[in-house]
């Protein structure tokens, strides 16, 4: 337990590389780190149910076995605290039959007080147990059934059930968001490592010992973190599960797009899942460099506003029109007008807001582009958020956008036009936006019903976050990818630089053309195309000192 | 006549400082100590060929040798969790000469430059533990702890950690961590703790006979500890007999003394009670020995080990015709089942099922293939485990089944059943369904 | 790759076709004679006035299985949705008022229209949840709604029309082994 | 008692601080922290006391601890359960523990358990009487196998009664008839004395000066204390090519090796070379005396033993 200290080396690109030999051939490897790590780089996965790359090794689940060469020969050794010295002996499963029997032992070991719940189990389907298990073979039991099985489970949880069998705790309820399988626990202490290590909070402890032991918090007390949800992530059984997610779906029913989370400008790299046009849920996506493995609860349940009070046609004069009525009747009124204040924000991407510049730069000195926000500004929590709500904030700077957004309030009655998009600026400081009430035209571009449409003579419809494609500058200057889930809650809905385009007669077509645009205001994206970014995306270089 | 060593002041009062000095205690702090350097003082550890007495028996010296000097804090632990079924032998030694304990601490805290050392006493010796506070205070009062030992610039503070009731904390890692105030588990090796061990400084665990033997051998010198023994197995033993011996108790002996001479000599235990059917012969891990084995055997760490057991911490536990084996194999799955620390997947399942096979078959239930099942067991998880407890499970189930079969097999037949074909029960799925 | 099956040629007499319109007369003939002068001859169902006869294991419409107290069996798994080839089930699942159980849909339907009554789902459900037993095979309706069929609809069946030896209908209410199973469930 | 699945009524945190929080008690705790370089590793100790104080660990004693010792309260809730003899639960005012190991097994420890039960009508797995006198459970291992079979009542082991007190003679295992002994003695304690007097938990304390650098310690770091360590086991010998070899074991941490050679009556340094040689080759006649001085940061040591150069090979 108090191995919290021995952090894995991961393989770095640049690492230098020794020889070892696995499995009878010479391979190279990156040196210094460990043999799961290594294993992984030249294409061969270890099983592990403990072993977790952005928490300390604690090397008590035993699957992960390979034979290695030792001063007594070759003896079974633990891949993921093993280090690669070079020159040295791997055998792994593939050429080893003890490598072999040691993992289906620990198998059968792991199995033996597990209960069969995998068919209301919601981990079914993206497992390491059964993964596992389909892996090492050996699949007829050799349990006998009249013995039993000792489920997991604290002394108040425990009870019999129909077949006279003593149970552990089923569905305890750890807190507001987590759910604990008691029985299902394997024990492997990755949740109890990231309350500690990662989170900072220690809520989660194994308790007792030998195979009675149980996860468990102090009794009466709850787990609740900000980060807490992400131990139903790492959980490699389906022992803790999330309240939000709990029989939504199977897993196996998921469709994935990777995205990232708008709305901090760390731009924490996630998965959003969803099955039948619905986004069911927003997992992590690894990024060792922005968020590892982990996701704030508030990043995690922003799914759920995906289909919450969308707007989903335009409305003027509090009538709904269709859509591309709105957009028409937004066109003739900025075109019309005599000085437009246009606001960009720093919650939408590039592309659309190098849209909203074309526009501003279109309309020649009837215009004039605003920016900034009135949300508040946290510090970092040193996990994954920056704090700083506003995702984009250092895409606009590059693309020379000045927060003057308290400058518009001072001259609110110099203009006739609004047109505000990506911003809830009635929500965020009414008193201030109480100002902007004197422009007489306020068009609003937003996903939602919220303050901001409320106010607006003319509202438009357009895609949320997760449902439009794009690129954002975190607060690392690394520039990263949104992608379009397929989770429109209208076909005929828009992403905004697609409405700015019609608005202003751009012309534009499809993202790429407003990435150009953007590409064109910012020397730093020379040279760099969508697939140059990549899923993990890409520094821009001298943007952050 | 056996020279004693560790032993020599059993039953003469030496709890008390004033009767312990009069016997000779505490001679050695004195310049002759102050003079020599840790260099040597190790060097001389390293001649006597002091083994660790704690069971696994590595070179005292070679320990001492990897500790590094001059950087963290070093400290010294004594391990004095004795919880290996059949050993007593340390709560004997801490009972009966405390202060030899403490003054054998003394000379390896000189050797290892340690500031403050540890006595990690399991929770059970009440006594013991009030015994050796008793003598630390006698010690702090003579001036031998403290600061400034004996005017020599070097301060040593001893302080007794009472454990609570783990078997595991016996090994090395496991103690260090439950000294540091967590579970008694063990930890991923390396770090050994002569390098990192407790607080991430360099630690010496060392047991409490191992310690106990510094005084005679500094006074004597190594070469005269080197001499008693056999040549890779030096000095004396103390052994703890218990079970079917006539005068069950703590004995010193020369290593390398035959088994039998231990077991029937009028000097030891005046022999077995009963007609003798085996005996462990390094406390509850190592594998048993049977009659004729036992008649060859000679007490050192090399004779056992070809006779594959071990000497372990000299725990001799002796039992005879009448005894049931498949009760006392059932006794230590058990016994290692309640002790296993729950890290290890293959220990926290496996001796926890090997040990519910065992009782089902104790309890007239058992059917054929149970004990092969067990066997299979025993195979997969030992030596799969950061720690031996998990090995020392599997080595009693695999000997005593493989040694008396026999009478493991009648008692499998006990069940009218035992050759039927397993019976699945009737397809029902669980309430949770 | 296509292959070419070369036709037979047709004789001259099945090229006169008369002959052969006539052996097919002659058939029809046969049948129109027989039922006229010796009725009693040919094997006539009345359906619908009289049922026919179903084996038990012939794939007809759904039945969910209960619980002793009338719960439904399902444990809302998905795996007869994952399973079905035709797509027609929609399960939504809810965590169960019983605390022994966990999960238990909140939803069950099964589009008849889109079912191809091929059974996997009989098969795939690892609690003998839902079944394809219940004989019934005619379906009409005037509204295509009326064929998805729910929860209520599935669990709407009597524990009489099922053999006594069918232990799992049986324990259900109202069935004979239902005072039994409560006993054992702990219902008292 | 780690095992027992029981309910236990807890007593409230007003009910049990009262109790804990006497100077009594934070005397022994600022103490019991001070002996170690962190607050937690005192969180045995600290548990220990809490035990002794109340008699067995509710969960807001466990809290208490886990303040003093700076820990989350869960890791002490999972350190007291981890540890078999922390008290979950309250005991009777004898705590009857019979081992059930090995050695008393062989010696009939089963009879005198199931003695043990019918005399006191109370399971072994922790039951209690009803006038909660005696609470008996089985346990592992107590270290005293040579009095095997052998029981501890609370913290004393206990074979035999002799002279009306518990005690455990060398030799004298338990029996039927002394357990009944043991009881009758525990009865008329209970009769003569209206509760059991407090054992120091941890053994007894004196006033220590701690670690040095902890929290309210006074005691100084080690600073630098022994003799410089010196070479050990210099010796010479011929190579092939007639040259004297020096070999010698020196402590890690030598900078420097001042190899002296006798010449006349004095040694006189030859050479100078650093601590991690392991040789030195020299050309000398036979019978040429060396010794060798080493030096570490902390100066010179003491000169080492005298190796005289053998004869030439052939010669």
């Amino acid at each position: 337990m108090s191995n919290f200290y021995h952090m894995p080396v991961l393989p770095k690109p640049d690492a230098k590389k020794v020889t070892i030999n696995v499995d009878g051939a010479d391979v190279e490897v990156p040196e210094g780190t460990n043999l799961v790590e290594a294993l992984k780089t030249i294409g061969i996965d270890t099983p592990h149910f403990c072993y977790h790359q952005d928490l300390p090794v604690s090397g008590n689940c035993r699957q992960c076995m390979v034979e290695t060469d030792g001063p007594r020969g070759m003896g079974l050794a633990i891949a993921c605290y093993t280090p690669v010295r070079a020159g040295m002996k791997v055998a792994t499963d593939r050429s080893s039959d003890k490598v072999k029997q040691a993992r289906q032992a620990v198998m059968e070991f792991q199995l033996a007080n597990h209960p069969l719940d995998c068919p209301i189990c919601d981990k079914a389907g993206e497992c390491s147990l059964q993964d596992n298990y389909m892996a090492a073979g050996r699949h007829e039991s050799r349990m006998r059934e009249d013995i039993g099985k000792l489920y997991k489970g604290s002394p108040e949880f425990r009870h019999e059930d129909a077949k006279g069998q003593e149970r552990g705790g089923k569905h305890v309820d750890l807190g507001p968001t987590v759910i604990l399988d008691q029985e299902r626990c394997i024990l492997c202490d990755r949740c109890v490592r990231f309350m500690r290590s990662v989170a900072g909070e220690e809520q989660l402890y194994i308790n007792q010992r030998g195979d009675h032991a149980f996860l468990s918090t102090f009794p009466g007390m709850e787990l609740k973190h900000d980060y807490d949800l992400n131990v139903t992530d790492i959980c490699p059984v389906g022992a803790l599960t999330g309240k939000h997610f709990r029989f939504r779906q199977r897993v196996w029913n998921l469709s994935k797009t990777e995205t990232i989370d708008p709305f901090d400008s760390l731009g924490a790299n996630i998965t959003v899942e969803h099955n039948d046009g619905q986004a069911w849920r927003i997992m992590p996506r690894r990024n060792p460099e922005v968020n590892k493995s982990w996701i704030s609860n508030r990043t995690r349940l922003e799914y759920q506003k995906l289909s919450k009070d969308r707007l989903t046609a335009g409305s003027f004069q509090k009538a709904e029109v269709p859509l591309a009525q709105a957009v028409a009747r937004a066109g003739e009124l900025v075109r019309g007008a005599r000085k437009v204040a246009v606001v960009a924000s720093g919650t939408l991407t590039l592309e659309d807001n190098a849209a909203l510049q074309a526009l501003v730069a279109g309309l020649d000195k009837k215009a004039e582009l605003f920016s900034g926000s009135w949300a508040k500004v946290g510090s970092p929590d040193g996990i994954a958020q920056s704090g700083d709500p506003v995702g984009n904030r250092l895409g606009l700077k590059l693309l020379g956008i000045s927060e003057n957004l308290d400058e518009l309030v001072a001259r609110a009655k110099e203009f006739d036009v609004l047109l505000v998009a990506g911003h809830d600026l009635w929500a965020l400081d009414a008193q201030k936006a109480k100002a902007l009430e004197a422009i007489p035209e306020r068009i609003v571009l937003s996903p939602w019903h919220d303050a901001t449409t409320a106010k607006a003579t003319l509202s438009v419809g357009v895609r949320a976050w997760a449902e439009v494609r794009g690129t954002m500058v975190n607060c690392q200057g690394r520039i990263q990818m949104l992608n379009a889930a397929p989770i429109l809650p209208s076909p005929d809905l828009e992403p905004v630089w697609q409405v700015v385009s019609s608005i202003g007669k751009l012309g534009w077509t499809s993202e790429l053309d407003a990435y150009k645009a953007a590409q064109a205001g910012i020397p730093a994206l020379a040279g760099i195309n969508y697939r140059g970014i990549g899923s993990q995306g890409r520094l821009l270089e001298g943007v952050v000192a | 006549m056996t020279t004693l060593t560790v032993t020599q002041n059993f039953g003469k009062g030496a709890k008390d400082i004033a009767v312990y000095r009069k016997l000779g205690g505490y001679s050695t702090i004195g310049q002759k100590l102050f003079d020599l350097s840790q260099f040597e003082m190790i060097d001389l550890v390293q001649r006597s060929g002091l083994r660790g007495r704690g069971g696994a028996g590595f070179p005292t010296g070679m320990k001492w040798s990897f500790v590094p000097r001059g950087g963290k804090p070093v400290y010294l632990v004594v391990n004095a969790d004795e919880g290996e079924p059949g050993t007593f032998k340390d709560h004997v030694l801490m009972q009966e000469d405390p202060h030899r304990l403490i003054e054998g601490m003394i000379l390896c805290g000189w050797a290892l430059g340690v500031r403050t050392a540890y006595i990690y006493v399991r929770g059970e010796f009440l006594p013991a533990i009030e015994t050796l506070n008793a003598a630390i205070k006698q010690a702090y009062e003579a001036g031998f702890l403290g600061e400034n030992i004996q005017g020599s610039g070097y301060s040593l503070d001893i302080y007794v950690h009472r454990g609570a009731g783990a078997y595991i904390c016996g090994e090395e890692t496991a103690l260090i961590n439950s000294l540091e105030g967590f579970k008694g588990q063990p930890r991923l090796k390396p770090p050994f703790p002569a390098v990192s061990g407790a607080w991430a400084s360099p630690t010496c665990v060392n047991n409490v006979e191992t310690l106990m033997a510094l005084p005679w051998i500094f006074e004597n010198g190594a070469e005269a500890y080197a001499a008693m023994g056999t040549p890779k197995s030096t000095g004396t033993k103390v052994f703890s007999v218990s079970g079917d011996v006539k005068r069950p108790g703590v004995y010193e002996v020369p290593l390398g003394t035959p088994l039998m001479e231990l077991l029937e000599s009028d000097k030891y235990c005046q022999g077995v009670v009963g007609k003798l059917k085996g005996v462990i012969p390094g406390g509850s891990s190592s594998p048993v020995l049977t009659v004729e084995e036992a008649a060859k055997a000679t007490m050192d760490y090399e004779a056992l080990a070809a006779l594959k057991t071990m000497l372990g911490s000299g725990a001799v536990v002796v039992f005879n015709e009448t005894r049931s084996v498949v009760g006392m194999l059932a006794s230590l799955t058990r016994f290692y089942a309640h002790e296993s620390c729950g890290q290890c997947t293959p220990c926290r399942e496996g001796t926890g099922y090997a040990d519910r096979i065992l009782k089902t078959v104790v309890a007239g239930k058992g059917r054929d293939g149970d004990l092969e099942n067990m066997l299979s067991l025993a195979d997969n998880f030992s030596y799969t485990t950061i720690c031996p407890l998990a090995s020392a499970d599997a080595g009693p189930i695999q000997n005593f089944i493989g040694k008396y079969r026999a009478e493991f097999d009648a008692v499998v037949a006990r069940n009218p059943e035992h050759a039927d074909e397993r019976v699945t029960p009737a397809f029902r799925p669980g309430a949770f369904w | 790759m296509a292959r070419i099956v070369p036709r037979t040629e047709m004789t001259l007499v099945e090229k006169a076709y008369i002959p052969e319109i006539a052996r097919g007369l002659k058939v029809t003939m046969g049948h129109f004679l027989k039922g006229f002068f010796k009725p009693e001859s040919i094997p006539v169902k009345h359906y619908p006035e009289v049922e026919p006869f179903v084996p038990r294991d012939y794939r007809s419409r759904h039945r969910l299985m209960k619980r002793p107290d009338g719960e439904p069996r399902c444990v809302a798994c998905f795996m007869c949705a994952t399973a079905c080839p035709a797509n027609c089930m929609t399960i939504e699942a809810t965590s169960s008022d019983d605390d022994r159980i966990e999960k238990k849909p909140s939803k069950f339907e099964i589009d008849q229209l889109v079912c191809v009554f091929c059974g996997l789902c009989v098969e795939a459900c690892p609690v003998d949840a839902i079944r394809m037993d219940t004989k019934k095979m005619a379906f009409a309706a005037d509204k295509r709604e009326t064929f998805k069929v729910g929860l209520e609809d599935l669990m709407d069946w009597d524990p009489k029309d099922y053999p006594e030896s069918d232990i799992q209908s049986q324990k259900a209410p109202g069935g004979t082994l239902n005072a039994q199973a409560r006993k054992e469930w702990g219902l008292q | 008692m780690g095992h027992c699945h029981k309910h236990v009524d807890q007593p409230k945190a007003e009910e049990i601080l009262p109790k804990l929080e006497v100077p009594s008690v934070l005397s022994r705790v600022e103490e019991l922290i001070r002996r170690y370089p962190v607050p937690r590793s005192a969180l045995l100790q600290v548990l220990w006391l809490a035990q002794e104080t109340l008699g067995w660990l509710p969960q807001e004693a466990i809290k208490w601890a886990a303040a003093k010792c700076s820990v989350s309260p869960v890791h002490a809730y999972g350190v007291s359960t981890f540890y078999t003899m922390y008290k979950k639960e309250p005991t009777g005012r004898f705590f009857l523990q019979i081992c059930q190991n090995v050695s008393c097994h062989v010696l009939g420890a089963e009879d005198i358990i199931a003695h043990a039960e019918r005399t006191l009508g109370i399971s072994s797995h922790g039951g209690t009487t009803s006038d909660d006198l005696f609470t008996l459970l089985r346990v592992e291992c107590l270290g005293a196998c040579g009095n095997g079979p052998v029981m501890q009542v609370n913290d004393d082991f206990a074979t035999d009664v002799v002279d009306g007190k518990l005690a455990m003679p060398a030799g004298v295992a338990l029996t039927a008839e002394r357990f009944d002994k043991i009881v009758a003695w525990c009865r008329d304690r209970a009769k003569s004395l209206s509760k059991e007097p407090k054992r120091d938990a941890t053994g007894g304390i004196f006033e220590s000066k701690g670690h040095p650098g902890a929290k309210g310690a006074v005691s100084q770091a080690q600073g630098f204390y022994a003799p410089v360590p010196p070479a050990l086991g210099v010796a010479a010998v011929r190579t092939d090519d007639g040259k004297v070899k020096l070999t010698w074991r020196a402590a890690p941490e030598t900078t420097t090796l001042h190899i002296e050679k006798k010449t006349g009556s004095d040694f006189a340094v030859a050479a100078s070379i650093s601590g991690k040689e392991k040789e030195w080759l020299d050309d000398a006649a036979e019978g040429t005396e060396y010794r060798i001085v080493t030096e570490t940061a902390q100066g010179r040591g003491k000169a080492s033993n005298v190796a005289k150069a053998p004869a030439a090979k052939g010669a």
